[in-house]
């Protein structure tokens, strides 16, 4: 029997053992047991390190807002850092490890930072570290060396760098009225709105539903609450239009009613089944949220207030009934309020001592004295706690006489030999998704809360009503009526009159006393995990930092992993009282997503491990079975090279190019943009977004166009082939093909809605090939049939139809590399075989397959531009496209396109570049009239795309470059200190090869 | 005030802290001033700080609507760089990195800044071309840029996922190894005491209402704590720029107002030592002193006051984080916020005196004020000073968008959202 | 954020693509008026309030919307195909009448 | 008329795609994942004001009557139509040759018609799990009422565009870009595979 378990109660399962270990030793549970409960049952009262301080600190809380017990929990080499230990529901062969304490938990060598004491005050690192003026120090480099060590002396769990082998998942949803908590108000309005029909989610963080029904040991309809909530989720799981969703919190209240949640699949599993995710994150639409979310218990800050041992009551009335474990056997309470008295008598009934009953308030009604006499309690009415005792967990504690309205202590101070505190500082409404909503909590001076706003302040665009202790009701019986009114208001049900669950009355008073801080001689802290402490408040109000938010960020106070759940009301108390200011003047923070921390591979989901679909061609399969490379192109995979054994990129590329200018080569152009432009308009439409003419373009001929933005820069360009009298299919570049499509559609749907012309992407309708080539004709014509392919029938970008292997082929004859060239596009199902019938075709010809080095190079070659030139920063001035800017029609782009910015001298025009080192150049070398190898300077422009050219036996490049064409014959020199190649070059037209096109027009 | 100091906390300790004064005061406006400066943010403070250490004028209030620092300076990823394309962008982001090396001595405040290098990571080799293109830029600017190697790379940052297999695998990347972090909040107090300890009124709560004239001529504002009258107005306002000039009767401006978030995750041991950017997409990490892993990634995308953002970015963001991190997955994200940026029509600022007389603008941060805070009010001083630019920032002018001077650094064009 | 497509019905905001202040007037296509053009590529409204925007469901059916949205509260007080004849977001129906 | 001796078209899914149970199919698989291969996929639009005769002109041609409203759709076995964008319809048939049985009919006065038979790839997914593997690609409702039998929805995930027809009661059809029809499918097999999954 574990030292400290109940000999009954509990929800645990007494009959099933679980085994697990914590730092290394091994220790049992029972099902039903997290990591806390277990390990407080095996008697452990020190479960983590504080974060500034080191010091030992013991469990504070049973659920989410646990801040001091944090672990890291291991499967395999994969590790789960700050995960609360009350978080985690314990499984056979759960490994879990303490954090941020060296070389262990029981003796941690940083606990030294305890002696720095009043220097480590809020601010310390501002005041120093900037080191000396002068020196070899000087400069950012004192305070490096101090961050150095300062970093590896910070933060908590170690995160691991062995990939998570989790899977993931997204799940969209839609409801008509999501519950977020599943204590008696949810579970009610859960069982109002789905008797009504109403699609419904009830979702909690627990593993169980029922919230404060399993630990209050009240009675509902007769039995305890604790089975009533079984009955009701029971009658709610044979519902078709109710989703139940345990271990999910709803994390995220965004715009439109869509809520963020996560639900720890398999957590809690030794192993998932196969294909289960670990975590599943829900994306719920919903009509109408119910925020049923509860409420937290403050602790009250006294000096020792964070010794292990001592915890919030409410938290330990939760062991005691939900796990059956007693956090002491000699339990001493303090209050400022009814609900740790109903927690006396049940320490009481489960066999533990309660030794005292420390209440601030001088007037404690005749029903708590009534049950501290249950208890068989001391009350010490009037009192306060003013220091604990013991070292890694608590033996005792001193109380003295106490003034709730002067704060004053008085008398001799008393010393209570107790192994358990347990602190009840009133309570705070989970208000969190309400503010993330938009909500502005409103001060109750009566509950000493800040409690949600009535429904006229909340955005218009939010639909939330709240029920339970969420609105500041704190009885079971208000939330039940609530419960039930909201879920019918959700539902859009009329109000009922029939009978309530009957509940049992919980005397006393939800009024607190407005007491948050002891003032007494030690720390009190008032952020745990933090070491935030009353006078680190009031240091930061001293200093000016008075604002909620300078006080949150000055002191860390309410930035730990609990979020300031615990700490955030009794810091704007001490706030408050050193500015004499009521509590709502020093304002309250607005919560922001999460509410509890969400695991990164959740919120990743499906895309973990699979960030980008991949786009393939037709033919992939083949370029991939006859030795392509494949480079990767935006979210396309296109052939780079097909290395020979042995090859360099290099020598494959100018192998390939060379082939194809002596003879033919072929390359897969699939992935260039291309839509259907159709419609009596069509030719209209082309007029007016290219900055040449279409409308005069025969029908069965292509023609190349350019696009501007609005703004008169250069945007795309491709060719345009017109099928028919009001058929047009135009080709993009293979990275703007999205956003073309786009422009297309902004200008049809929104500037000229009178145009009738539909744009529909045909990319993927389409395989292409460009074969090109002295000998590319005669290829065709060894395999077209249907059609001639000769000059006359298949003039310059002339377009014929026919058929390769029997399959219709749609050929253009247009030129990319500078050679007589041919596009043939078939119907993409058809693609490998067009491609492999070319292939077989060419063979007598040494027809070469080549990829985007060789397509590059013989475009370098020609000085045809691409994205590397037009860059968004380009005019077609600047890459002498000026011929095509029609003066006969206004264009897109037209009337901004000559603005002084744009037609300046000193504006990067494209050019041409020759290495006269005969060394390979760089893209991004840049260009330099000087050539300074130690301190670089005088940058004229840059290298934006350079190859061997075998055509020139040279190493050549574009460049943008200022000056341009009047520098056409000069030299000057590369200058790429980041490659450390510099040396001699020759700008040159950019038109190195066959400039007057005499090989393509043939 | 008494000088920052290890001695003076040691002193101030022994005392119980007690003695420990207001970081600045919080005086009540006067009538009038010299130079008023609307925006008690990073840049409104360090242009206030700057008038009075490097032109001696001392009469200046900074009013802000909210708490000091309220803004972006509060709200940011905390990455200083110069690693730009263009030139007129290196050489100021360049300036402000200076002064950004000797911030803490100046100041007399650390603002933690830490020189870890911002890596951006190249995945195509035309990516890692243009990554050389900008890498040289810089130097031939006499900026520090090197390229790095993906088994540098490996041992800088050994949790990065560089394997082959990577749907975009890292083939390198560009660093620039005096870049870094800093503390954002610190760099407001510090600026707020720094200003403040020189004469200058840091007036909170303090909300401009509307502007005074005399003619065309802005001589002074209205606020909630009364009228204010000033020989000269600066705006130093953020995301809050449309706002306030239509204040001042002009509707239209070449800015939209964007959410940008940010994300933290629960304090960590160091695991990523340096900022890191990923090319495939847009997400950009580092670790804080304390150990959160501050990251964040695009815009949302359309217009928005609301400080609040949407999930889909939220998902993106973390996709891209763990596509790059695949063992950081189990890693928990612990708060995320929305700061508001003011986007220009090509992604850089505008410094200038105008558009009205008496009246002084800086704006257009976009997302990149933070590391340009020491040089944005050094430059904005020098202008309200001396009322000509100085070079550093004679191209950021409000007229450049008509004239089409444009500095497009991602060269998007007109589209706010994509710069 | 949820969009009410008049054709698609409410969708993520995932679905859509932001184009801009929706107030801009595109000069003539032939106008010469530099400043006209200037205006209308590079001045915004930016109001904190109703703003009428134009967004495209580009990943639903692609038609482009006119949206009236609160930039301070995100609320959508209404959207309407930006192409003319198809105006409310109440009536699905209407989308393909 | 269907073209005349054509090879078989080639499917952008063959190398991944696997006939059998998959996934965690041991109690039963809970959807069935098929590659259907219509032989015609039409894209037709109407300029506005032309809707209904477009309307009659596809019932007059497929013989599918279109029921009123957005999205509206009918499956009919061999044939389906549904409406994606305003007057903007998909028309399939599981034959070729359906773009030139509408080629005389759709005159420029009433629309337009594009043949993306090859450009789309079919994907269904039919079985008791399927609206819940579809919910974890597409943010949409998949809830009979609110998505009819018949109905079409045009949606993407992430990068992947996608048209979705109900043909059935725990049925979808999902039309993709076919370059982007690889890496769905492995995506939709992926996700298959906790509820158990057979590819047919």
């Amino acid at each position: 029997m574990s030292p400290r378990r109940t000999e009954i109660g509990g929800r645990i399962d007494r009959l099933r053992t679980i085994r697990f270990t914590f730092d290394g030793a091994p220790y049992t549970g029972h099902a039903g047991d997290t990591l806390a409960s277990a390990l407080l049952a095996n008697g452990v009262t020190l479960f983590g390190r504080s974060f500034k301080y080191h010091r030992p600190r013991g469990l504070l809380a049973a659920g989410v807002e646990e801040p001091n017990a944090l672990v890291t929990v291991l499967r395999g080499e994969v590790r789960e850092p700050n995960i609360a230990a009350t978080m985690v529901e314990i499984y056979d062969g759960l490994v879990a490890v303490s954090q941020n304490r060296t070389p262990s938990l029981a003796w941690d060598i940083s606990a030294i930072n305890q002696l720095g004491g009043k220097i480590l005050s809020a601010g310390f690192y501002y005041k120093t570290f900037m080191g000396p003026v002068i020196g070899p120090l000087k400069g950012t480099r004192f305070w490096m060396f101090c961050e150095h060590f300062i970093r590896r002396a910070a933060g908590l769990g170690k995160a691991g760098t062995a990939p998570d082998p989790a899977r993931y998942e997204r799940m969209n949803a839609f409801c008509d009225v999501l519950i977020v908590g599943s204590g008696p108000a949810g579970l009610m309005a859960a069982k109002a709105a789905a008797d009504q029909g109403a699609r419904v989610i009830l979702a909690d963080l627990e593993a169980n539903f029922g919230g404060s029904a399993n630990w209050s040991g009240e009675t509902i309809d007769g039995m305890p609450a604790a089975d009533w909530a079984l009955r009701t989720v029971g009658q709610l799981e044979g519902n078709d239009n109710v989703r139940l969703l345990p271990r999910t919190t709803v994390w995220g209240y965004y715009d439109g009613n869509t809520l963020a949640a996560l639900e720890r699949v398999t957590d809690h599993k030794e192993v998932a089944a196969k294909g289960e995710p670990r975590q599943r994150y829900w994306a719920i639409r919903a009509g109408t949220v119910v925020l049923a979310t509860g409420s937290f218990e403050r602790p009250l800050v006294f000096p020792g207030n964070d010794r292990p041992g001592v915890m919030l009551a409410h938290a330990a009335e939760r062991y005691v009934n939900e796990y059956g474990v007693l956090p002491g056997q000699r339990i001493a309470l303090f209050t400022n309020n009814d609900s740790a008295y109903r927690s006396a008598v049940a320490f009481k009934k489960a066999g533990a001592a309660v030794v005292a009953i420390v209440d601030v308030r001088s007037d404690v009604s005749n029903e708590m004295r009534r049950l501290a006499s249950e208890a068989e309690a001391e009350l010490l009415a009037a009192h306060a706690v003013i220091a604990t005792e013991g070292g890694k967990g608590l033996t005792g504690l001193k109380v003295q006489r106490f003034d709730a309205m002067s704060g004053a202590l008085s008398g001799d101070e008393r010393s209570i030999h107790a192994d358990s505190l347990l602190m009840s500082g009133g309570w705070s409404p989970t208000i969190h998704l309400a503010s993330q909503a938009g909500a502005k909590a409103e001060w109750d001076p009566a509950r000493q809360a800040f409690l949600p706003p009535k429904p006229t302040q909340r955005w218009p665009n939010q639909q939330w009503v709240g029920a339970g202790a969420f609105t500041g009701g704190f009885s079971t019986a208000e939330a039940i009526a609530e419960g039930r009114a909201v879920g019918l208001q959700a539902a859009g049900g009329a109000v009922s009159s029939a009978p309530l669950p009957v509940v049992e009355v919980a005397p006393g008073d939800p009024d607190p006393a407005p007491v948050f801080e002891i003032k007494a001689k030690g720390k009190s802290f008032v952020d745990f995990q933090h070491d935030v402490t009353a006078e680190d408040v009031r240091l930061a109000h001293r200093e000016g930092f008075v604002s909620v938010e300078h006080l949150k960020r000055y002191t860390t106070l309410g930035m730990a992993t609990d979020q300031g759940k615990n700490s955030n009301v009794p810091g704007l108390a001490i706030m408050a009282e050193a500015l004499g200011k009521p509590i709502p003047e020093v304002g309250t923070t607005r919560f922001r997503p999460p509410y509890t921390a969400v695991s990164i591979g959740s919120l990743a989901a499906e895309r973990f491990g699979d960030l980008k679909p991949e786009r393939l061609t037709p033919m992939h399969d083949w370029h991939l079975a006859n030795g392509a490379r494949m480079y990767s192109a935006g979210l396309w995979y296109r052939p780079m090279i097909y290395g020979l054994a042995g090859e360099t990129v290099e020598q494959a590329y100018v192998r390939e190019a060379k082939a194809t200018r002596e003879s033919a080569g072929i390359v897969d152009v699939s992935t260039l943009g291309k839509i259907a432009v159709q419609g009596p308009d069509a030719a209209e439409l082309l007029d007016r977004v290219y900055t040449n003419m279409f409308s005069t373009l025969a029908v069965g001929k292509a023609r190349y166009g350019l696009m501007l933005r609005e703004d008169g820069l250069a945007f795309d360009d491709g060719t345009t082939w017109r099928l028919g009298d009001q058929e047009f299919l135009m080709t993009t570049t293979t990275a703007n093909a999205g956003k073309v499509m786009q422009h297309l559609e902004y200008f049809l749907d929104v500037i000229w809605p009178e145009l009738k012309v539909t744009v529909t992407s045909v990319t993927d309708e389409w395989a292409g090939a460009a074969i090109g080539g002295p000998n590319a004709r005669a290829i065709l014509a060894s395999c077209v049939t249907g059609t001639a392919v000769d000059n006359a029938t298949l003039p310059f970008m002339g377009i014929v139809h026919g058929r390769i292997a029997g399959i219709p082929v749609m050929i253009c004859r247009l030129s990319f590399s500078g050679e007589m060239a041919f596009e043939v596009y078939s119907g993409a199902g058809y693609g490998t075989h067009v491609w492999e019938a070319l292939i077989e075709a060419g063979k007598p010809f040494g027809l070469v397959t080549y990829g985007l080095e060789a397509l590059g190079t013989m475009r370098i070659e020609k000085g045809h531009v691409t994205g590397a030139e037009i860059d968004g920063r380009t005019t077609a001035r600047d890459l002498h496209l000026d011929w095509m800017l029609s003066k006969k029609k206004p264009f897109i782009g037209s009337a901004m396109m000559d603005r002084e910015g744009l037609i300046g001298s000193d504006r990067l025009e494209l050019v041409g570049v020759i290495a006269l080192d005969n060394r390979a150049l760089n893209g991004g070398g840049h260009i330099v009239e000087e050539l300074d190898e130690a301190n670089p300077h005088g940058s004229l422009g840059h290298i934006t795309a350079c190859c061997y050219s075998p055509a020139l036996g040279k190493y050549i490049a574009l460049a943008l470059v200022k000056g341009g064409k009047a520098r056409h014959g000069t030299r000057a020199f590369v200058s790429d200190p980041l490659r450390n190649r510099f040396g001699p070059i020759e700008i040159v037209s950019n038109h190195f090869y066959d400039p007057d096109g005499s090989r393509m027009h043939g | 005030m008494a000088e920052y100091s290890a001695f003076s906390l040691l002193k101030n300790a022994l005392t119980g802290n007690k003695d420990w004064k207001p970081a600045w005061r919080k005086p009540d406006p006067k009538a009038s001033y010299d130079v008023i400066v609307i925006g008690g943010g990073g840049h409104g403070l360090s242009t206030a700080y700057y008038l009075a250490k490097e032109h001696g004028i001392t009469n200046v209030a900074v009013l802000e609507k909210g708490w000091l620092g309220s803004g972006n300076v509060g709200r940011n990823t905390t990455a200083v760089r110069s690693n730009y394309l263009l030139p007129q962008n290196t050489r100021f982001y360049e300036h402000s990195m200076k002064l950004w090396e000797n911030l803490s001595h100046d100041l007399n405040y650390n603002v933690m800044f830490s020189q870890r290098g911002c890596l951006n990571l190249a995945h195509t080799p035309a990516q890692l071309d243009d990554y050389a293109r900008r890498g040289n830029a810089m130097r031939h600017l006499g900026v520090d840029a090197e390229l790095m190697s993906v088994d540098r790379i490996k041992r800088l940052v050994p949790a990065l996922d560089v394997s082959g297999s990577a749907r975009f695998p890292v083939l390198g990347g560009l660093m620039q190894p005096r870049a870094g972090t800093a503390r954002h909040d610190a760099v407001a107090w510090g600026y707020a005491r720094g200003a403040d300890r020189r004469g200058v009124d840091i007036i909170e709560n303090c909300e401009v209402t509307g502007f005074l004239r005399d003619g065309g001529r802005i001589t002074g504002v209205t606020t909630t704590r009364g009228e204010i009258r000033a020989k000269k107005v600066a705006l130093a306002v953020a995301g809050s720029t449309g706002q306030v000039m239509q204040l001042a009767g002009i509707s239209h401006m070449p800015i939209e107002s964007h959410v940008l978030q940010a994300f933290v995750s629960e304090s960590l041991k160091p695991v990523v030592d340096t900022v890191l950017t990923f090319g495939m997409g847009h997400f950009y990490i580092s670790q804080s002193d304390k150990g959160g892993l501050v990251y964040g990634g695009d815009l949302d995308g359309y217009n928005s006051y609301a400080q609040r953002g949407s999930l889909p970015i939220v998902d993106e963001v973390m996709s891209e984080m763990v596509a790059l991190f695949p063992g950081l997955a189990r890693v928990r994200m612990l708060r995320s916020w929305g700061g508001l940026c003011d986007m220009t029509m090509d992604g850089s600022p505008i410094i200038a005196a105008g558009p009205l007389p008496g009246m002084y603008l800086n704006c257009g941060w976009c997302y990149g004020g933070f590391k340009a805070t020491p040089a944005s009010g050094w430059c904005f001083a020098y202008t309200i000073a001396k009322d000509e630019p100085h070079e550093f920032n004679a191209p950021f002018t409000l007229d450049r968008f008509y004239r089409g001077l444009i500095i497009d650094d991602k060269g998007q064009g007109a589209t706010p959202r994509l710069h | 954020m949820l969009i009410t497509c008049p054709y698609c019905g409410p969708r993520d905001v995932i679905e859509f693509t932001y184009q801009g202040d929706g107030n801009r007037e595109r000069p003539q296509p032939a106008s010469q008026n530099l400043d006209a053009w200037n205006a209308y590529v590079y001045d915004r409204l930016n109001p904190a309030g109703d703003h009428n925007e134009i967004w495209q469901h580009s990943g639903g059916c692609r038609a482009h919307l006119r949206v009236v949205r609160n930039t301070i509260t995100h609320e959508i007080l209404s959207t309407a195909f930006a192409r003319g004849g198809h105006k409310s977001a109440d009536n699905r129906a209407e989308g393909r009448s | 008329m269907a073209e005349q001796h054509l090879p078989e078209r080639q499917s952008p899914l063959e190398p991944e795609y696997h006939p059998g149970s998959h996934g965690n199919f041991e109690h039963g698989v809970d959807v069935i994942l098929s590659e259907t291969r219509p032989g015609s996929i039409l894209q037709l639009a109407a300029w506005p004001g032309e809707e209904k005769r477009l309307i009659e002109i596809i019932r007059k041609v497929a013989g599918l009557a279109l029921p009123d409203g957005a999205g509206g759709g009918v499956s009919s076995g061999a044939r389906a139509v549904f409406g994606f964008a305003p007057g903007k319809f998909t028309v399939v048939d599981e034959a070729e040759g359906l773009a030139q049985a509408f080629a005389g009919s759709i005159t420029p006065a009433i629309g337009t018609l594009t043949d993306l038979s090859h450009g789309r790839t079919a994907i269904r997914i039919a079985g008791p799990k399927a609206e819940w593997v579809m919910a974890k690609f597409f943010a949409i409702d998949f809830a009979l009422p609110a998505f009819p039998l018949g109905a079409g929805r045009s949606t993407n995930h992430h990068d992947v565009f996608a048209q979705i027809q109900r043909s059935g009661a725990d049925q979808f059809d999902i039309y993709v870009f076919r370059s982007f029809a690889r890496s769905f499918w492995k995506a939709l097999c992926h996700a298959s595979e906790e509820v158990g999954y057979e590819v047919q």
